[in-house]
């Protein structure tokens, strides 16, 4: 078997097994959390009675290894059974169809966001590493820096006030809804965007200045020099090849971060983003979805970060092309 | 050549700490120096606090929303509180948790990363595993639920940093085991490693003495960005309201407490608006802090310029 | 009365008509003898004071959950209340801007055998929003709809003096309650309980959202928005100006009052008050403030010591400073409590005496006859309960110092507050959001072994007055009935009331409406179909 | 006949004169190459020896007018063929490198960029400077592939660096530096990483190719023996200095200055052989391997008589290494036994007591990575003192001290880290660490192949006389005759991890040979100029016969 497709195999392994552990991870600190569904729901408003209705209707009696076999098979099955949210009876809401238009907008901003942010940083890394020690790569330095030091909050406040009420170019409020034209989103995820791609942009350019740099003091760098190779060329063509591995396993992560780390955007924009929905479900206990939420999260994170394997595999000859 | 021996010179006595202190600073770039000014004057705020600040962390001194004066430098916060005085303290607090938190982390990450690295096997099979499920988890909201559970826990109600140490420290400790392991890979297969084997040298030995010196320098620079993440971490927290307790002074929870002030007109100095001073506060921090790390990191790169 | 002023009269009209411009108005006016400023205030009041149709309403709210549901017996709060019930439904009857109830979907009621009994007759030519007519039967249907044995809704326990429900023909329906209850029409006005179609098997159709209310929904994305177009054969008149009405969940109130000043709401319910006067700064803005029945309390369990005795209780009531954290904590939007839960604007409230207000000397003079020099007590708190409620308590913590109290503030985790904290812990922070009645809000929270009575006040004296008071007909006793009963929880309760808060929301100044209501925010929850845009 | 006679000398290619070069370290500049004059024709080969330090690449690399981050030419001028290198812009010197001057460096491995083809790299710099299309430059390649001996020349190309040998990779390289047919190659030690049987072939190879197009090249090298059969003038360098300069026979006959001299003789050092059959230690039929698959040790069997020494050679990959890690119970050995004064030895490191550790030590090939960097001589040293014999404190100080003393180092060195020492002196350091236990044996694992001559031939002096105090048998594990010769008792020749001959060194280096012997003895380099040309031949006759 191709070593390529092995290491893949093995991963997804790995990953499914991990995902798992993950499960019973949320799973039990679910079951520790204290007050229940019902509590929640109704407030001020819980009496013994209501609470005990309701728990019975969401089968909370049962013991909750049980529930948690349920849930699991269900889950191998495609089916993440149903949000808390619809019980009454005759609607039940789907977990998925809970989900599936917050990991509409989730996905739509971090794509976005990775457009613009990934190819930036690259650029903007390439140039520092190519200009090392230049005024430009001072300032970029600088800048990034201060964009990692900034609390989130901090930076997304500043972008609205300035995009939003000050020169109103864009929307403060980003709520989409699933009717919103594709246009219309793209507009109301801008700011969201905008202030992702800032955070990771500082993130992903350094790792590839350094990457770079790193290689630079390699002798094919210094060889390449001596064949009469210039500078940026000798870059591009001779150590962007060989930095692409810790690059994308950095981007990876970025990119993973844009799907789970942006409760704190989509609070302050008002996304209606997976984050928030998780964040709500963690409080209003509403398990079903945060255990979904969790296990997509996980998934991500484990499906980039292998792909971020498989671009360091497919760019390094030698686990490609062995001997 | 033993004690017996008949010459009885003496060796001159070991090169003491400060010597080589002295040695390294006296090579340190201006970046670096002023980082490591910023981080010291930070440090005495955090140390001497109380005999720092004009007030106490939570007096109540004045009116709501004083503007900057004479007597409250940086004028009031939102029940009358002198910010100056919420700041130094908020230096203590934060600076402190984000470093018992940060410690913590590289205790627990730090160990267990090299354990694993020398003994292989199952044991680092295990550990891993378990550290990528948890890597799979995100920090925020892994944190958001763990608050939650055990929150309830009534000493955890009278201590909360305890928790936020413990939760934060623990997850943290997830990626530092990462870096760890993978440093101490490089190292572990050194033939000095070898050698001190063959010695017949025990394990505490080999961890402190031959493996721990030589991946501390990339440990320390990570320690560095760690501790910057924590604390921005913990003002995220306090900023979804879990963090920090009032009305202990905490950068994070004091920016979140105004965060609706930054939309208008200043409030405080004509030029600075208030939710801005912690802001400012983390952001200088962390800048000194990456200073003196890029300067470490640069110390230890090991790309001696060959001739 | 002169001519000119006639003229004015007729110009007031033209303008209200819209019939007139501000020039022509302001010439007129400046004839009459009237300032300038005046004259400008007039035409602008004039030009509000006629509703017109048409715009999108878009009103931003600091609740809503992903779990909200269509269930009214399930509405935890504003989100679903003003979208949900003020803006889609209807209930039997309603409060008005004076706190009184009046009709709704009944047009009108009748007590019989001393408010035993209630025959409330559903209105003519009330119509669901698929245009079938509303019949005694859908009323029947949607009250049981809380009373089933299975039913989750906050309801329940209002109805659970409710012996039995009939139709009595088409138009009428006949309550049997197990004993007299004066107020039974404000309590079936609660937003619980909107009227909605009975299905084929008796129950009713709650997930369909088909109502009877002044819009028809078009989306309802729980956590996110929900989205109404206007209905246009609603059975009210003079009610549902809007075409479209959009509900935002917005539960950062930075982002609330950047989507207001970016005018991309209309309306925002409970806003910052550190940024008012900024907002108020704002021309485009116009910041209300409505003292509603919601008070914000501290409440003490009597059982448990040291809080069994009177006289402890005294002297915390004493250790307040009301006035100081009603300025510093919120700023001075709020009225401070008298340690009486019933509203000022609720029928039959009185001012008990003496007023409680911070009095160290008092306060030690109580404890000196409690046996102590000095007291220590844990007070839980969280702004859970009410925001700021943590702020207050540390403010507080100092007030109290000088009357020799130690306060001690345990900050409790926000989530499940209300399981784990409140009704379980002896001192805690808490919130009401009133009652539009002195009976409902005294049975709910005082009346002995009630189920939120969390002060554990079992009075015998109190409750034998509730119950008397109930079926008592006759005004003036009832007044005497409910003064005295105000009196014993004022001076023997547990219930320290820190303040009546105010609803304090910000609206564009483009928006026209008539008296704000105040048993609920936004106008009692019914904005949607009261207000309307000038412009 | 020799090889310069042959060759047709042109008019002056390159002229260096009065050559300084500054280096930077921690911040100060110090001279590296203080005054040097080089003066090449065109098809003449210039031979540059000396030690690491005496700053022979520093001029090599100069002479295409490129200095090393940190380093910088500071004064005299550089004329490569009428231009002035030190005031040409960087265009003008890219047009001339790898069109007109190219550089092979010393490990190919590390010099081809792991990420292209052979043939990409190879044709690069033809087509970037537009002497060739892409198509008659990879036509080029492949002849010249074939031309340098390389197996399959047309296919070879599509290769990753990794997936071919050091040999090969070396002459791709070479191919690479003639893809444009330069005036002048600078060849950097371009064999040194390579082992002597694959070395042959190489020089041959880069030897041919630059007479075929009669090419001007600096060959900068330390060893000799392979400079005698490139060069056709040699210049001798000691610290940024040239000592002396001469046409090869000339230089080899009769060297002029001492210090060339002491070089010559290195190769001279050779210990009397003794024998003895006072086994201390041997290594009986033993199997090794890593995780099962291939053995690398195949029944084994080795003797080392007490006090004295035992060198193991073989090339890379002989398993010699391996043998020592068997012997220390690192690799514990699948099949066989290692008896130690006569008692078998715990298979397994960690089931031996600390006294038989003691006894054993090992020195490694490279004090680089033996020694930790992050401990003071002090603690280097004195930790075995202390953890064998519990010495502390002051007195173990003394015992360090005298040991210092021992491997003739000054005791100012005490609290100096690795980094601060020569190569040398931390070879020393280790050998002092090892006797620091008194151990019985010593394994010395190639400890002086990363050293220059001079400092091995004290290392090697060092060794013996210690041997001669303590009494210590050494296993001697080394791929480098001439050590082997100087420092031996009796010879064990490994090759593919079995034991091709064992026995009393005169014995072993003396005919008749097993073949393998033969082929590696042959190939070590001689300091006659002829060496290779006969040797080619007499290899070539061989091939006829067979």
């Amino acid at each position: 078997m191709h070593p390529v497709l092995r290491t893949v195999l093995q991963r997804l392994g790995l990953g499914v097994l991990t995902l798992i552990v993950v499960s019973v991870v949320i799973f039990s600190s679910l079951e520790l959390l204290p007050g229940g569904y019902a509590e929640n729901i109704l407030g001020q408003g819980a009496t013994p009675e209501t609470v005990a209705n309701f728990k019975k209707e969401l089968g909370l009696d049962r013991p909750a290894y049980v529930r948690y076999f349920e849930w699991i098979g269900g889950v191998a099955q495609g089916d993440f059974g149903a949000s808390y949210s619809g019980v009454g009876g005759t609607n039940k809401r789907e977990v998925a169809h809970v989900i599936a238009p917050r990991l509409y907008n989730t996905f739509f901003l971090a794509i976005l966001t990775a457009i613009i942010a990934v190819p930036l940083s690259l650029f903007l890394g390439v140039m520092a590493a190519l200009y090392r020690n230049s005024w430009y790569d001072r300032i970029v330095n600088a800048v990034t820096l201060t964009t990692i030091a900034a609390p989130e909050f901090l930076i997304a406040y500043l972008l609205m006030l300035l995009f939003a009420l000050k020169w109103k170019w864009f929307p403060s409020l980003s709520t989409v809804g699933e009717t919103t034209p594709f246009f219309e989103h793209l507009y109301r995820a801008a700011l969201p965007a905008i202030t992702l791609t800032l955070v990771i942009v500082a993130h992903m350019m350094r790792m590839t200045r350094a990457a770079l740099i790193n290689l630079l003091a390699s002798p094919y760098m210094e060889m390449a020099k001596l064949k009469g190779v210039p500078a940026r060329e000798a870059i591009v063509k001779h150590a962007l090849p060989n930095a692409w591995a810790p690059i994308a396993t950095v981007v990876a992560f970025n990119l993973a971060y844009l799907v789970v780390g942006v409760v704190i955007v989509e609070v302050v924009y008002v996304y209606p983003g997976i984050g928030q929905l998780m964040v709500d479900s963690v409080s209003s206990r509403d398990m079903p979805v945060v255990q979904a939420c969790a296990l997509i999260f996980a998934a991500t994170y484990i499906l980039l970060n292998l792909s971020a394997d498989v671009v360091s595999i497919i760019t390094n000859p030698r686990l490609l092309h062995p001997k | 050549m033993t004690a017996q021996a008949p010459d009885i010179r003496s060796v001159r006595a070991r090169r003491t700490f400060w010597e080589n202190a002295k040695r390294t600073l006296a090579s340190a770039p201006f970046s670096a120096w002023f980082g490591m000014v910023i981080i010291l004057i930070y440090a005495i705020c955090a140390i001497f606090a109380p005999w720092i600040a004009p007030y106490g962390e939570a007096d109540v001194v004045g009116k709501a929303y004083l503007p900057a004066s004479a007597e409250f430098w940086l004028g009031t916060d939102q029940i009358g509180r002198d910010l100056f005085s919420r700041l130094i303290y908020g230096a203590r607090n934060t600076i402190g948790i984000a470093l018992i938190t940060t410690m913590l982390s590289f205790l627990v990450g730090g160990t267990l990363g090299v354990l694993t690295a020398l003994m292989r096997g199952w044991l680092d099979q295990g550990v891993s595993r378990i550290v990528d499920a948890f890597l799979a988890i995100p920090v925020l909201i892994f944190s958001l639920m763990l608050l939650a559970v055990f929150g309830k826990v009534q000493f955890f109600m009278e201590h909360r940093w305890v928790l936020l140490v413990i939760i934060l420290g623990l997850l943290d400790s997830t990626r530092v085991f990462r870096l760890a392991r993978a440093t101490a890979m490089n190292v572990v297969v050194m033939d000095y490693v070898e050698s001190a084997k063959l010695r017949g040298e025990n394990m505490r030995w080999i961890i402190f003495r031959e493996v721990l010196p030589n991946i501390l320098p990339p440990l320390i620079t990570e320690f560095g960005l760690r501790f910057c993440f924590v604390f921005l971490t913990i003002s995220a927290l306090s900023f979804l309201g879990v963090g920090m307790q009032p009305p202990t002074a905490d950068w994070g929870s004091m920016l979140a407490e105004n965060k609706t002030l930054i939309n208008f007109p200043a409030v405080g100095f004509p030029w600075i608006r208030k939710p801005f001073y912690p802001a400012i506060a983390i952001a200088l921090l962390t800048v000194a802090i990456n200073f003196v790390v890029d300067w470490v990191l640069h110390k230890t790169s090991g790309l001696r310029d060959e001739h | 009365m002169n001519d000119t002023q006639d003229k004015l009269q007729a110009a007031l009209t033209a303008a209200a008509r819209g019939r007139i411009t501000r020039r022509e108005f302001t010439q007129l006016a400046l004839a009459s003898g009237v300032t300038l400023a005046t004259a400008n205030t007039m035409f602008a009041g004039a030009a509000r004071a006629e509703p017109k149709k048409g715009g999108t309403f878009k009103i931003g709210v600091g609740h809503g959950a992903t779990t909200d549901s269509m269930d009214p017996g399930l509405y935890p709060d504003q989100f679903t209340g003003t979208a949900l019930w003020g803006t889609l439904a209807n209930s039997l009857t309603e409060i008005d801007a004076d706190g009184n109830v009046v009709g709704d979907i009944a047009e009108s009621y009748e007590p019989s055998d001393g408010a035993k009994k209630w025959a409330f007759k559903v209105r003519k030519g009330a119509t669901f929003h698929n245009g079938k007519p509303v019949t005694a039967e859908d009323v029947v249907a949607s009250i049981l709809h809380h009373t089933k044995e299975d039913s989750k809704s906050a309801a329940k326990s209002l109805l659970k003096d409710m012996t039995s429900i009939k139709a009595d023909g088409a138009e009428t329906v006949i309550f049997e309650l197990s004993g007299g209850n004066a107020d039974f029409p404000y309590t079936v006005s609660d937003y619980h309980m909107p009227i909605m179609p009975k299905n084929e098997d008796g129950s009713v159709d709650w997930q369909s959202g088909i109502r009877t209310g002044a819009y028809k929904l078009e989306k309802f994305e729980p956590g996110v928005s929900a989205t109404f177009t206007k209905n246009e054969n609603y059975y009210k008149t003079g009610k549902g100006w809007f075409d479209r009405v959009e509900f935002l969940s917005i539960k950062d109130v930075a982002a609330r009052t950047n989507a207001l000043i970016a005018g991309e709401i209309n309306y925002m319910d409970r806003c910052d008050l550190k940024t008012l006067d900024m907002l108020k700064s704002n021309p485009d803005i116009e910041v209300q403030e409505i003292t509603g029945y919601g008070h914000q309390v501290y409440v003490m369990d009597v059982r448990a010591k040291p809080f069994d005795d009177v006289n402890v209780r005294l002297a915390l009531k004493h250790s307040l400073n009301r006035e100081e954290i009603i300025e510093k904590v919120f700023l001075g939007h709020g009225q401070p409590g008298n340690d009486n839960p019933i509203a000022p604007t609720v029928k039959f409230a009185v001012e008990p005496q003496p007023k409680h207000t911070y009095d160290p000397e008092k306060a030690k003079a109580f404890l000196k006859k409690a046996g102590l020099d000095k007291l220590t007590v844990d007070l839980s708190v969280a702004d859970a309960a009410f925001a700021g409620a943590v702020d207050s308590a540390l403010l507080w913590k100092e007030n109290a110092k000088a009357c020799g109290i130690d306060l001690n503030v345990i900050r409790e985790p926000d989530d499940s507050y209300w399981d784990n904290v409140w009704l379980k812990k002896a001192f805690v922070a808490s919130y009401w959001s009133g009652r539009p009645t002195v009976d409902w809000m005294m049975t709910t929270a005082y009346a002995a072994g009630a189920a939120w009575n969390d002060t554990f006040w079992a009075n015998p004296r109190f409750n034998e007055l509730l119950v008397a008071a109930r079926s008592e007909t006759d005004e003036a006793k009832r007044a005497g009935m409910y003064a005295e009963m105000q009196q014993l929880l004022h001076d023997d309760g547990g219930l320290i009331n820190l303040m009546f808060n105010s609803y304090v929301e910000a609206h564009g100044k483009n928006l026209g409406h008539n008296k704000v209501a105040a048993n609920w925010q936004l106008d009692g929850m019914r904005i949607a179909e009261r207000w309307w845009f000038t412009s | 006949m020799s090889t310069d006679n042959k060759r047709v000398k042109g008019e002056t290619v390159l002229e260096i004169r009065d050559l300084k070069i500054e280096g930077n370290s921690d911040g100060v500049w110090h001279p590296i190459v203080k005054g040097v004059d080089v003066t090449l024709k065109r098809g003449e080969v210039l031979g540059l020896i000396g030690e690491s330090g005496a700053g022979k690449s520093t001029i090599g690399l100069a002479a295409m007018g490129f200095a090393r981050p940190g380093c910088r030419i500071v004064g005299g001028t550089i004329m490569f063929d009428g231009i002035d290198l030190r005031k040409a812009s960087e265009a003008q010197k890219r047009d001339l490198w790898g069109s007109r001057i190219a550089y092979v460096a010393q490990s190919a491995a590390a010099a081809f960029n792991p990420a292209h083809t052979l043939i990409d790299q190879t044709v690069e710099t033809a087509v970037r400077h537009g002497i060739m299309t892409r198509e008659q430059a990879e036509a080029d390649a492949r002849d010249l592939y074939k031309r340098l001996q390389l197996p399959k020349p047309d296919t070879i190309g599509d290769r990753f660096p990794h997936q071919v040998s050091g040999g090969q990779l070396q002459r791709a390289m070479t191919a690479m530096a003639m893809a444009c047919r330069p005036d002048l190659i600078i060849f950097d030690e371009p064999t040194t990483a390579l082992d002597v049987t694959t070395q042959v072939e190489v020089l041959a190879a880069m030897r041919d190719i630059v007479e075929q197009f009669n090419t001007a090249a600096i060959y900068i090298t330390h060893d000799l023996a392979v400079v005698a059969q490139m060069a056709d003038r040699i210049m001798v360098l000691l610290r940024g200095k040239e000592v002396e300069q001469a046409p090869t026979r000339q230089m080899l006959k009769q060297p002029t200055q001492d210090y060339t001299k002491t070089l010559w003789a290195v190769r001279k050092l050779a210990k009397e052989e003794s024998i003895s059959d006072d086994i201390a230690l041997r290594v009986h039929n033993v199997d090794a391997s890593y995780g099962g698959m291939v053995k690398v040790l195949d029944n084994v069997t080795v003797q080392l008589p007490r006090g004295r020494t035992v060198a193991v050679v073989g090339e890379s990959g002989s398993g010699k290494s391996t043998l020592a890690r068997a012997i220390t119970g690192l690799l514990p050995p699948m099949k066989g036994e290692v008896y130690f004064n006569g008692k078998p030895l715990p298979k397994a490191l960690k089931d031996r007591d600390k006294d038989t550790l003691r006894r054993i030590q090992m020195i490694y090939q490279s004090a680089d990575t033996s020694l930790n960097p992050r401990q003071t001589i002090r603690d280097l040293i004195g930790r075995p003192i202390e953890f064998y014999h519990g010495i502390k404190g002051a007195a173990c100080d003394r015992a360090v001290a005298e040991l210092l003393d021992a491997i003739e180092l000054n005791e100012s060195y005490i609290d100096r880290l690795p980094g601060e020492l020569s190569g040398g002196q931390k070879q020393r350091i280790s050998i002092a660490r090892a006797l620091a236990a008194k151990p019985e044996i010593i394994i010395c694992d190639e400890v002086t192949s990363a050293l220059d001559q001079i400092v091995q031939e004290e290392i090697l002096t060092l060794l013996m006389k210690l041997q001669k105090e303590t009494n210590v048998s050494y296993l001697f594990i080394t791929h480098d005759i001439a050590t082997v010769r100087a420092i031996s008792d009796e010879i064990v020749v490994m090759h593919q991890g079995k034991v091709v001959q064992q026995g009393p060194k005169t014995k072993v280096l003396n005919p008749p040979y097993p073949a393998y012997t033969e082929l590696l003895l042959s190939s070590v380099p001689e300091m006659d100029p002829d060496w290779l040309t006969n040797l080619l031949a007499k290899r070539a006759k061989g091939k006829v016969k067979a």
